[in-house]
């Protein structure tokens, strides 16, 4: 779960680490008051969850509070990289006299925290990764420890932070790494860390992404959560407890465990196809779980023809059968099921399904093949919806 | 031999709810010493004819295990690994998905310590087939013989063992290693054990989009490698910062997408099936 | 440092951890006000630092607001074990079940903190300790870790806690381990721990000691430090930055470094005297230092002769004659100084020293024996005074 | 040979203000390498000849240093061992006092996972005589020789030290293992190195009341010592409850009795001396 500017900047902020001065504004009245309220030279913010914000247009120096109202004007209600921009964060602009990135996420192959300092901040820091990683000092603390004031020295020493503010980053990375584990976050990031014209500190942006497995026990962060329009279906399946990933294709995908999921998008890839979606019934689905997850898929009006793919292991054909037949039943579905049983009971599966008006198939590629030429012949379901 | 599930394997179940009561009686149909439960609470009482201990020092105590499985719901899995750890046990299979990463980071930082292998978490667990299982893997689509197998992914370990076993492909031992980002036994450990392993001489290997486990695996294998090999890679259409289903499974940052793993393998010598349904015939040519 | 019941109970209560109500009171009008507001039977108990409190009766039930005052009159003033009691805790009685000891402390052997379990509650537990080991069940927690629920839960069936408290023990048991590391304690013990009738539990009486030297970082607890007038030296002792603890004799003790003060109150004992005190200047001590590690023990009246022993190693036997001859000079003390000066620079202290009203003596052994035969001639300084 | 500190000991000062600067001229006067100081900031620079470096890091990497000795303040002491620690070093000594117990617990916990020997806090060090040393011991109280000596007491050291070398006793190693609660090298450790080093020939022990150190020291001699042996136990007199100036010299709950001590090292065989100034005479008897 990504958290907005505002947010992890509040977080920075209860943590000790100073931020600029600035408040959160739904409308251009709020965000000139908010401009008003700082006085001087404030920065309008569009707070949505898009990297690349700044070059995008999503960022504007305002001098004054009419300005800001303009500015806040110009972004609210816009799309930024595909998503809708609802509100804006209002700051005092800093007298930047130079930028650090600061951050700490995993490093999965040495199953411990990384925490990056680099004194080339405010760009692209996976860029600068690839193209000069000695230019990001880098430590990997014991989790059980923390991160230790010696290791925070030494990662300042090695990324060259000048002398004067050597103290206030140390000070700075260590509470961030405190974020970073007491909020069950996967990456608390500070980029750029503002060096003011004074010498002092300050946390020009924030990237905090939050574990979802971990949300049980962070609720104020769990109440931080936005579910915009395009996600309801990956809400609705997480509830009934399901991994559903909306993607760009056409062909609906309903399988069993991510790995054959994702074998599953492969193939249709393959066959020349693309894909609607990633949907993982999970291991041993039932016939009410197929229902649901027939259901979701069949709700996305982009879907030409529905792929179900389940290899029983403790997930049982015949069940998986029943599921789809009780689909069948009620929904009379518009596009074409291409389904493929194997393993577990498939066989008695296979035989329920005999005679009804799905196409099945007997191994992964061939129903990946049927699906993709199904949806190509099919016309869209508007169209026929309309007809 | 095998590796980490063997004839000598005596396993206790952590969290005997309806899943681990359920599978601690397949486990037992396959042939698996299935030795007691643990059940704080319990203790002294029996479920399925399994003997149920109050702790893990208990069960091992009383049972001599050397290996666990846990069924614990993911808020209290990592004390349950923590457990298992604390008695020194072999082998532990952490069933359990949906484990925060810091409890993972945590148990990891314990594991470094320690002598146990931790297969997991969100994992099928360990088959030896025609030995025993350390897991919920479906006993059809397994056969006994000589491919190590070791995958991130459930079913579609159970599609690919059942392709290689109606090929005539019987495995050795398959390692269901789990799909998180932060796992006990990661596939290049994995890997190096059937790779050690005198009576495995083919492996499999089946990776996913996410981290770097499969380039290090490969570089491994490069350097290491002295059995056939062949790799399949899922993910390959998946779009970056989309999380497909697995935890472990993202392209972020431009690291771990299937081509730089696919890439890898070819670079380290080791054909990469397109589709699973290639992989058999990949052996058999590397084999021949 | 010693924390009061009521402290300590504060930070039980604080951590989540079920405490009596109840409130402290320094006069009988105010217990009594405390009592009536309880309702009902209430406890009334001395707060001061002494064990065994309630055998020497310093803790008393009262059934009513008239019971509570008279019982507080009773004890406020009084002395208990030779410390005055200036406050006492009324408590709301509670209906006790049964007793539980739970205790959290450092075994230094394993270099671990220790956590200790025994449904054998509320009598001495280090008696218990001794008579019946096998009735205290223990653990020994990484402290990078903390006390994991798994270690707590085999400390709980480990101890036969009853099944209908166990979960309650379980939580008060990690809560008392959190205080113990989050404020520096080195003993953190609840004896005991009601299980109340209606089967929950409660904190019935607390110990916490909290280690001196991490002071520095517990505001709040370095706060609560009370010095009483029998402390008064040790405390002057401490800020100067030597150690001073009182002791029973009447042979004052000056030497550098703790293994040769207490090797040097062995000697006094072994020359059949008894130290007032332990005074250990530190090393590296200089001129000044030892004039006022002198004024201190020279202020103490029970002290009858003062033996003064320096091994010189960075510590310098010129600089410790210094300041002897300044004290002589200006204090011209009533009681007979003995002086041992050995090591670095020591002859040419002896030389100092030389003709002045104090004796010297090469070894240890000599000047001990000398001290206590001074010490044992010596008219009561009092007396001298008043002559 | 000798224990801990030889004539190969390169060593670092972390700390180098008044007193470690003191001490870093004495160890050098003594023969002692010391090659390199560090001070965060001062990178770079030299202090009395002596090349700093901001992290320890830096100048085990420039230097080749095996050791090193803290005087860092109490509050940032710990965070000096720990650095210390990490980059491995055969021998770290920390001279500082009042550390926070509960700061020298997680590093005891860490110290468990290094091979590295941690001795003290609140220690004046280690001497080989003759050799070099890694501490404040004054240099005058030795002489070479074949007695290892370890003590929990600073001056206690110096003065017995002073009492064998006027009586012809020289020392193979000294070992002021220091006077907190929680230190790096407990007493039956420290024993154990002289105990089993060839050039030691025989031993004497300084301790004092509080914990049960002597209690195992006694225990393991009693098993293992191969060597005459003389102890001496300080605070005989010291009332139950009060601490002696160090941390860790208090008697609770009725552990760590001198008496109980002394009956320790009795029973083990090994005569205890009532005074300090009887320990030569011991000594010599039980050589003879």
């Amino acid at each position: 779960m990504k958290l907005h500017e505002f947010q992890a900047k509040q977080l920075l902020h209860d943590a000790g680490i100073p931020i600029p001065k600035g408040g959160v504004a739904y409308s251009p009245e709020e965000a000139a008051a908010v401009a008003t309220s700082l006085g001087g030279t404030v920065v309008v913010k569009a707070q949505v969850h898009v990297g690349g914000r700044g070059k995008a247009g999503g960022i504007k120096a305002a001098r004054n509070a009419h300005e800001a109202r303009e500015h806040a004007a110009s972004l609210l209600g816009r799309e930024l990289k595909g998503l809708r921009v609802e509100k804006v964060l209002v700051e005092q602009a800093a007298n930047i006299a130079r930028e650090l990135y600061l951050g700490v996420t995993l490093d999965r192959a040495r199953r411990r925290p990384v925490v990056m300092l680099s004194t080339v901040g405010g760009i692209d820091i996976e860029e600068v990764a690839v193209s000069s990683p000695e230019k990001i000092a880098r430590g990997w603390p014991d989790p059980l420890l923390g991160l230790q004031p010696f290791e925070a020295r030494g990662l300042a020493f090695g990324a060259g932070v000048p002398v004067e503010q050597r103290e206030a980053v140390v000070d700075v990375l260590r509470r961030l790494y405190g974020i970073f584990t007491a909020k069950d976050c996967t990456l608390a990031e500070i980029n750029p860390l503002f060096v003011v014209a004074d010498g002092t500190v300050l946390a020009g942006d924030a990237k905090i992404d939050v574990d979802d497995n971990a949300l049980y026990r962070q609720p104020v962060l769990a109440a931080m959560k936005e579910v915009s329009a395009i996600d309801l279906n990956e809400e609705k399946a997480r509830e009934i407890g399901f991994s559903y990933v909306r993607l760009d294709g056409n062909v609906g995908i309903i399988g069993n465990g991510a790995g054959l999921v994702m074998a599953t998008l492969d193939a249709v890839k393959l066959a020349g196809g693309d894909a609607a979606n990633f949907l993982d019934v999970g291991g041993g689905a039932k016939e009410e779980v197929v229902k649901a997850a027939l259901e979701i898929v069949l709700s996305d009006d982009r879907v030409r023809s529905v792929l179900i793919n389940i290899f029983g292991g403790i997930t049982r054909g015949d069940e998986v059968a029943k599921g789809i037949l009780d689909v069948l039943a009620e929904m009379k579905p518009a596009v074409p099921l291409v389904v493929r049983l194997s393993g577990t009971r498939a066989t008695e599966g296979r035989a329920l399904l005999e005679g009804k008006p799905l196409t099945s198939r007997a191994t992964m590629d061939e129903a990946a093949a049927e699906a993709v030429r199904l949806a190509k012949a099919a016309p869209a379901i508007a169209a026929r919806r309309s007809a | 031999m095998s590796v980490l599930v063997t004839e000598r394997s005596r396993v206790i179940v952590q969290g005997v709810g309806r899943e681990g009561r359920f599978h601690a009686a397949q486990m037992r149909k396959y042939g698996t010493k299935v030795v007691a439960g643990v059940k704080p609470g319990a203790g002294g009482t029996s479920i399925d004819d399994l003997p149920i201990y109050d702790t893990v020092h208990d069960a091992v105590e009383a049972t001599d295990a050397n290996a666990s499985i846990i069924f614990v719901p993911a808020a209290a899995a990592a004390d349950a690994i923590l457990e298992a750890l604390d008695q020194e046990l072999e082998l532990v299979v952490a069933i359990t998905e949906w484990i925060p990463v810091h409890d993972m980071l945590r148990v990891a930082s314990v594991l470094a310590r320690t002598s146990t292998t931790l297969v997991g978490p969100n994992c099928p667990g360990v088959i030896s087939p025609g030995k025993g299982k350390v897991g919920i893997l479906p006993i059809d689509s397994f056969s006994s013989g000589s491919v190590g197998f070791v995958s991130r992914s459930g079913t579609l370990t159970y599609e690919i063992a059942d392709l290689l076993s109606r090929e005539g492909f019987g495995q050795s031992t398959c390692i269901g290693i789990g799909g998180d980002p932060i796992i006990g036994l990661p596939m290049p450990k994995a890997v190096q054990l059937l790779n050690e392993d005198p009576d495995t001489r083919a492996l499999v290997i089946v990776g996913e989009i996410g981290g770097t486990d499969e380039e290090d695996t490969a570089a491994y294998l490069r350097a290491f490698g002295t059995k056939p090999a062949v790799a399949f890679i899922a993910g390959l259409s998946a779009p970056p910062g989309k999380r497909m289903g697995h935890a472990g499974a993202i392209v972020t940052g431009g690291q771990g997408t299937a081509a730089s793993k696919v890439e890898a393998f070819r670079t380290a010598g080791i054909p990469v099936a397109t589709r699973p349904s290639e992989i058999p015939q990949l052996l058999r040519e590397q084999l021949s």
